[in-house]
């Protein structure tokens, strides 16, 4: 590798939490038009590291170089100044402000009297969002995106900073295929013109497709620098994890029985329109016991919305068709009603709608089971802590003590305690929207085992996720969403990738492999 | 604190389109219903409908000047994620600095006016900087401004109300102030209402124009999200409350020369009744959405509430019960707003 | 309260143990319902003005901010101070009497100031009569401002208060005497000048002929004042309060100013409360168990006399 | 509102070990702060000091005992993120239903201070519901339920203190009810203090042991998160306002008792003692973070320093100042326990 016109060099970056330490002597480095890809596990410090390099973490040991200068930033305007841009993996955006407000907050541009100029920021702003793909009115408040479309405006605002260096952490979790293809190409463009980009991600196949370099952290530790072309998912991933892995997908269990959900035509017409939203417009599918049902569909195909509406938490409002469960006709009321009765659910948004984030991982496991470990309405402290404990143990949680904060923990591992606290309902049918965002790769594994093990004893599980590889690796029977309805369903024994994506696009839709060798 | 349950919407001053006019309108609701309940409940003389004369809405909007101009300052607080508790205790420090200044101390009309305002900008940018520095709640940071700002009023005023009369004499205030509680435009519209609409005129396009009303609705919507963008935070902070107090002055400068004196007692509950408008108005407490035009909204519609109360001449019980439902009522109403 | 101690066998409490002669030092608790009322501030003040001429004495202040509560604590960490006499303007008369009896019992002579205690552990009041206040203003009406009859409304003070209901009853048996007159309505003004403006604004609204304002204080009557010359109305009725503070912002002022046709004066009773401490600490003599204090009539006449009469040294 | 620089935390009651410990130190560490400067400032008198006199104690404990229990069901309030104005009137309302069920009724005992209870509980299970099914932010409920439970309490009394006198005949309350205002354990401790010694201690063990409290401070950590998980949010939300206004009720009884009356404007601005003694105890006015072991603290803090100012005689406008800057001050040293 050319280490000639290194554009940042880290050296002997090094940064504590407590106890923790997210990084350790790590040093890092990043070239004028390079793709440098930073790799491990959820908690590895790969974060930590970026928030050192563009400012947001100020107090840190070590140094770091932007052309052979040394810098020291005062906060992320610094950075700013410098030419380092990030995109951070947990979108920080104003919820009440404008797409275009929200992607020049802070450098609004100006008329001639210093007033804001709003119209050039929306033209602005459309120029920028089209750039990366994205078809949105940038009047629009943020608040009502979707979070696919909440990520591609952070994305948007990353690049229309002109940065020389462009930090990339987790762009793509909440995209589906097409969206990270257009991502892609602009990475590209930015790469031809010479920016530095660091790009972090779980997804392995992403790695291959776009990076030039990656490096990987282990603990907070560099243990390896390499070319993603050269080497295997298998050698990628032995490096993360230090240790072998192996399977990554179960496989599909064909062993299911008897139908647990059947979803008949299903279709919900709010009373309030909230724009944005895929209400279910005639959606029927059906899970067995014993089966992962995958659902597949671009962003915005109503997947998250069908979820919801099982799960009782859709807006109000006449629906038609019917839900059944184990053979009964059911109208979900609400979370409460829906946990009663088995079913369970892992929101997309942890952040949001997962976790009381200051609060001990502790409560937040047991949330939704704590009163079955006492009687007369007191806490059994000692059941509660054992049930907590087997359940971080099963999902192998990377955490300190179980008083710590559930928000110091690793988003990966974050992910994990919500996913525990459904699995302690102990129910029949667990609807999981996109479980894996922002998971590790090995960690991915161990919910792929669990849910495999789960699927083993009963359990029937609707996924919605937006990786491919995952659904077709995970699933037995994949339902694909366009536009609020049911257009395909495969068996992922006889269909691949390229299948769900056309069936997802609609007809016509030319689909272009995507994935080399990794 | 955070009632979670506030439904996203829309915000009115930097969303555009149809969405943000319907909510402007929606803001406005209340106030016309309770307009015209106003209307159809008014006494009436001579077939004439009292509460409609331009004497009556004269008056109504006059009533509701001070705490509008607070409410205006509020509204700027509350759209940061704070709160200012202390703004009935400034406007009576500054009643009473305005009174002081010119009948006891004998300055001329500007000096006072100006150091009174000072006072007031001061004080405000004191507590922002107690909460936004040192990172203490605004709400005790500002319960316990309320407390200072009146202790203060109390000394500098030896506990007296300090009565304002006319005159060049050494114990009489300069003419000039007395014009800011006359009426102008054919005796038809009071200076304070005057004040009151120049003052929310530029505050509301303010928050439409500048690029610093972005940085306000970024604090209060997703402080992390302004800092990370090179927001400057603190500084917005800081702003915010000293033109809160800033505003709370000028209401007590205000209120000084309708009264013609200035009390340390003046403004005492003012802070509740700020809030309640600016709440009314459609303004989340959480933060981030919000206007002033909706604060504007709720003043007037708790203007013309006292207002047709007391032209019934309801009973002062009875009234109270009337005003507590009415407020839930409004701000029930708010919730019918279309949301995202 | 305390219902454990009910020994007030001790007449000591009369002044009698409490008095050391002209030699001693004595310290004076005063404790004050509400210095946010002019009145009350005012009262301090004399007595403040007032225990200056004493060298023997040496006046704490207490402000219960309106609160009950608040004034019973004061009164018991003047106890705990042991304190030498109290001097109390009690916010109500219920809730403090049991701390008031305890104070009286543990042998601290008490004056009680403008509102009455209930029972008699106490050594002496000394207050106006709100009732007899309320009546001359209404005769004053009656007789000299509308002989021939004519309107009036009333600005009540804060619904509940003592003095708001006694100021009321008092005015009606006052005007009865001439039965032209009428009540057209009332408000509560909540003892407030801004109140009694909000509400004057409504009621001149409401009322095309008003003769007469009669407001149970001199800020409300004043607020009233202010409603009515903003609509240029303020000549055609007049205007009379109650209070009569000889201070700056006060209806004496007013009256002298010719905003106010009349006032009538709530003595304070600062001066005599300190006159009659001094007689029970300095001069070991008793004093009268009530002392009411007669209201004054102030009209354009005698209001400047009588201003510069209250405040002597200017 | 979120004052969104409140930093992270652990909390109280739900973490254990070291760092809550800690915390749990920490929030009484400005009460120790107070209580020894009060040591140090108290004046003295044949040689003995006067604050810490048995009597005094007992004195400053009673006096805090009614703002006391309001602020441990205002602590409930405050941690799943509401905010409740309206227990000062509903304080005045209770004192005023036992003055009136017992006096003019000729109520027993029992039946009056269950009924007077039950009005409490119910006027804040309403409000609970209008916050948590319409979706009105508190703070404007409660704004509104503030001059309902005025204007009711008015009515009930009209508008005048409702006197006790104790015995058996048709005017008079009965002595089983004055036992509530006496002292027990030798003359020592007054029956309020007790009863705010077992709210308090009741509140605590509840929220350490109790299931539902997880749900509360979930509620207030992340609404959505909770109602995600199967946590019946209204249900907790209706509750707890429901048992802050029944113990503001409760606080009116003892109010009552011990002042012999029961009037409409008994507990003005008590509110606002209690949530400064909420939260000088640490509790986040956010929601989700707090403990009432903090709370406690909180108003035994403001009790001493009330005391102390007292005793010295301070004037009172600088008493004014002096709790403004030592609220700010406790505040302030709140923001140094330790962090996550
Ligand atoms: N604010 C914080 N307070 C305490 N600990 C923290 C904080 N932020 C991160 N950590 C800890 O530092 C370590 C590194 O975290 P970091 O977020 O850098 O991991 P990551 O590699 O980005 O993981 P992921 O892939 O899940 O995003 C973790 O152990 C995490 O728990
Ligand atoms: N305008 C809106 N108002 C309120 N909630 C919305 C709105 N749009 C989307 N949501 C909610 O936001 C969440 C995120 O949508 P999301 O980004 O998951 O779409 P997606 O997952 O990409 O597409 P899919 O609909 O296929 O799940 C969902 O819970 C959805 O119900
Ligand atoms: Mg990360
Ligand atoms: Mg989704």
């Amino acid at each position: 590798m050319a280490e000639v016109a290194a554009l940042v060099r880290m050296a002997r970056i090094g940064k504590r939490y407590g106890g923790v330490r997210a990084c350790r002597e790590v040093d890092f480095s990043l070239g004028a038009g390079e793709v440098h890809a930073l790799l491990g596990e959820n908690g590895a410090g790969k974060s930590t590291l970026m928030k050192i390099l563009s400012g947001d973490v100020t107090d840190y040991d070590g140094e770091i170089r932007i052309n052979d200068e040394p810098v020291s930033f005062g906060g992320p305007t610094d950075a700013q100044a410098a030419g380092i841009a990030m995109i951070h993996q947990e979108l920080d955006l104003v919820p009440g402000l404008s797409v275009a407000d929200n992607i020049f907050l802070g450098r609004e541009l100006r008329t001639p009297w210093r007033t804001v100029d709003r119209r050039r920021m929306d033209r602005e702003a459309r120029a920028l969002l089209e750039r990366s793909g994205v078809r949105l009115d940038p009047r629009r408040p943020v608040g009502e995106l979707r979070v696919g479309e909440q990520q591609l405006v952070t994305i948007a605002k990353a690049i229309s900073l002109d940065a020389r260096v462009l930090i990339m952490d987790e762009p793509t979790s909440a995209l589906t295929t097409s969206e990270v293809e257009r991502l892609f190409v602009v990475i590209r463009e930015l790469r031809r013109a010479g920016v530095g980009i660091v790009y972090i991600s779980h997804r392995m196949e992403e790695i291959a497709q776009v990076a030039d370099r990656a490096t990987v952290l282990r603990n907070g530790e560099v243990v390896t620098s390499f070319d993603p072309r050269k080497l295997s998912t298998a050698e990628v991933v032995e490096a993360m994890v230090g240790r072998p892995v192996q399977t990554m997908f179960t496989t599909p269990d064909a062993a299911t029985g008897d139908e647990l959900l059947r979803v008949e035509d299903l279709a919900l017409t709010p009373r309030r329109h909230r724009p944005g939203r895929r209400d279910p417009a005639g959606i029927s599918l059906t899970v067995r016991a014993g089966e992962i049902v995958g659902l597949a569909g671009l962003l915005g195909a109503g997947r998250t919305e069908l979820l919801e509406t099982l799960y009782g938490v859709a807006p109000g409002g006449p629906r038609s068709g019917r839900i059944l469960l184990q053979g009964k006709e059911i109208r979900p009321r609400g979370p409460r009603d829906a946990l009663a009765r088995g079913i369970g659910f892992v929101p997309e948004d942890r952040r949001a709608s997962g976790l009381v984030l200051f609060h001990s991982i502790l409560a937040n496991t047991v949330l939704s089971s704590v009163p079955q470990y006492g009687r007369f309405g007191v806490v059994g402290r000692r059941r509660e802590r054992a049930a907590s404990v087997r359940m971080a143990d099963r999902l192998r949680l990377k955490f300190g003590r179980l008083q710590d904060e559930v928000g110091t923990l690793s988003g990966g591992n974050q992910q994990k305690v919500v996913f525990g606290r459904m699995l302690l309902t102990a129910p029949k049918l667990l609807l999981l929207d996109e479980p894996t965002r922002g998971v590790d790769i090995g960690a991915k594994a161990e919910i792929y085992r669990l849910l495999g093990e789960l699927a083993g004893q009963g359990l029937g599980v609707l996924l919605a996720s937006s990786e491919l590889p995952e659904l077709v690796g995970v699933c037995d029977r994949v339902v694909v969403l366009r536009d609020g309805r049911d257009v395909a369903s495969f068996s992922t024994a006889d269909s691949g990738e390229g299948d769900l994506l056309a069936a997802a696009m609609g007809e016509g839709a030319v689909f272009e492999q995507v994935g080399g060798p990794l | 604190m955070t009632d979670v349950q506030d439904k996203p919407a829309a915000i009115a001053e930097t969303g555009g389109g149809v969405v943000a006019t319907l909510f402007r309108f929606q803001s406005v609701f209340g106030l016309l219903a309770v307009f015209v309940a106003a209307i159809i409940f008014s006494p009436r003389r001579d077939g004439q409908i009292l509460f409609v004369s331009a004497d009556n809405l004269a008056n109504v909007v006059r009533a509701v000047s001070e705490i509008g101009i607070i409410a205006v300052g509020m509204t700027f607080v509350i759209l940061i994620g704070g709160i200012d508790l202390s703004v009935g205790a400034v406007l009576g420090l500054a009643a009473v600095g305005s009174a002081v200044l010119m009948v006891e101390s004998d300055w001329g009309f500007l000096p006072s006016v100006v150091v009174v305002l000072l006072i007031g900008l001061v004080f405000g940018a004191l507590q922002g900087m107690a909460t936004s520095m040192i990172g203490i709640q605004s709400f005790i940071v500002t319960l316990a401004g309320l407390q200072i700002a009146r202790g203060l009023a109390r000394i500098w005023s030896d506990g007296q109300g300090v009565a304002i009369a006319y005159g060049d004499g050494p114990d009489e205030a300069p003419e000039s102030f007395a014009i800011l509680g006359e009426r102008t435009f054919g005796g038809l519209v009071p200076i304070p209402v005057l004040i009151f609409a120049v003052v929310a005129i530029a505050a509301v396009v303010f928050l439409r124009v500048s690029a610093f009303s972005r940085h306000l609705y970024a604090v209060g919507g997703n402080e992390k999200a302004a800092r990370l963008s090179g927001v400057p935070v603190t500084r917005v902070k800081i702003a915010v409350f000293a033109v809160c107090g800033l505003l709370a002055a000028l209401a007590g400068i205000v209120h000084a020369v309708q009264l013609n004196q200035g009390s340390p007692n003046d403004g005492i509950g003012y802070e509740l009744d700020a809030i309640a408008a600016v709440v009314i108005g459609g303004t989340s407490l959480a933060g981030g959405r919000g206007s002033v035009a909706g604060t504007v909204a709720g003043a007037l519609l708790l203007g013309v509430l006292n207002n047709i109360l007391a032209l019934n001449n309801i009973d002062s019980n009875i009234q109270l019960l009337i005003k507590g439902l009415v407020i839930v009522a409004a701000a029930a109403l708010q919730r019918l707003r279309p949301t995202s | 309260g305390t219902t454990s101690e009910r020994t007030s066998d001790q007449p000591s409490a009369q002044g009698a143990k409490a008095c050391k002669g002209a030699d001693g030092k004595y310290v004076i608790g005063m404790s004050q319902a509400n210095v946010a009322e002019p009145y009350r501030q005012r009262m301090d003040d004399d007595i403040k003005a007032a225990a200056a001429e004493v060298p023997q004495f040496e006046v704490k202040f207490a402000d219960a901010a309106q609160d009950n509560a608040k004034q019973v604590a004061d009164v018991e960490n003047y106890i705990t101070q042991q304190i030498d006499l109290l001097i109390i303007s009690p916010n109500e008369a219920k809730p403090l009497t049991a701390v008031v009896k305890k104070a009286y019992d543990k042998g601290i002579p008490v004056l009680v100031l403008d509102r009455k205690v209930e029972g008699d552990a106490y050594t002496g009041f000394i207050g106006g009569d709100n009732v007899q206040i309320g009546t001359e203003a209404g005769k004053y009406v009656a007789e000299k401002v509308l002989p021939n009859g004519g309107t009036v409304v009333e600005l009540k003070g804060l619904a509940g208060a003592t003095p708001q209901a006694e100021r009321n009853q008092g005015f009606a048996t006052g005007i009865a005497a001439n039965p032209k007159i009428k009540i057209i309505a009332t408000a509560s003004g909540d003892w407030l000048r801004e109140k009694g403006q909000a509400q004057m604004d409504a009621l001149l609204k409401a009322n095309p002929k008003i003769d007469v304002v009669y407001a149970h204080n001199d800020p409300m009557a004043e607020g009233a004042y202010l409603a009515a010359k903003a609509v240029g109305r303020e000549k055609e009725m007049k205007f009379i309060g109650i209070d009569a503070l000889p201070i700056p912002s006060g209806g004496i002022k007013a009256v002298e100013q010719g905003r106010l046709t009349a006032t009538f004066t709530y003595p304070t009773n600062g001066k005599e409360a300190i006159a009659a401490a001094k007689k029970l600490l300095v001069d070991c003599t008793t004093i009268d168990k009530t002392q009411t204090l007669p209201t004054r009539l102030i009209d354009k006449a005698n209001a400047a006399a009588i201003y510069a009469e209250e405040n002597p040294t200017g």
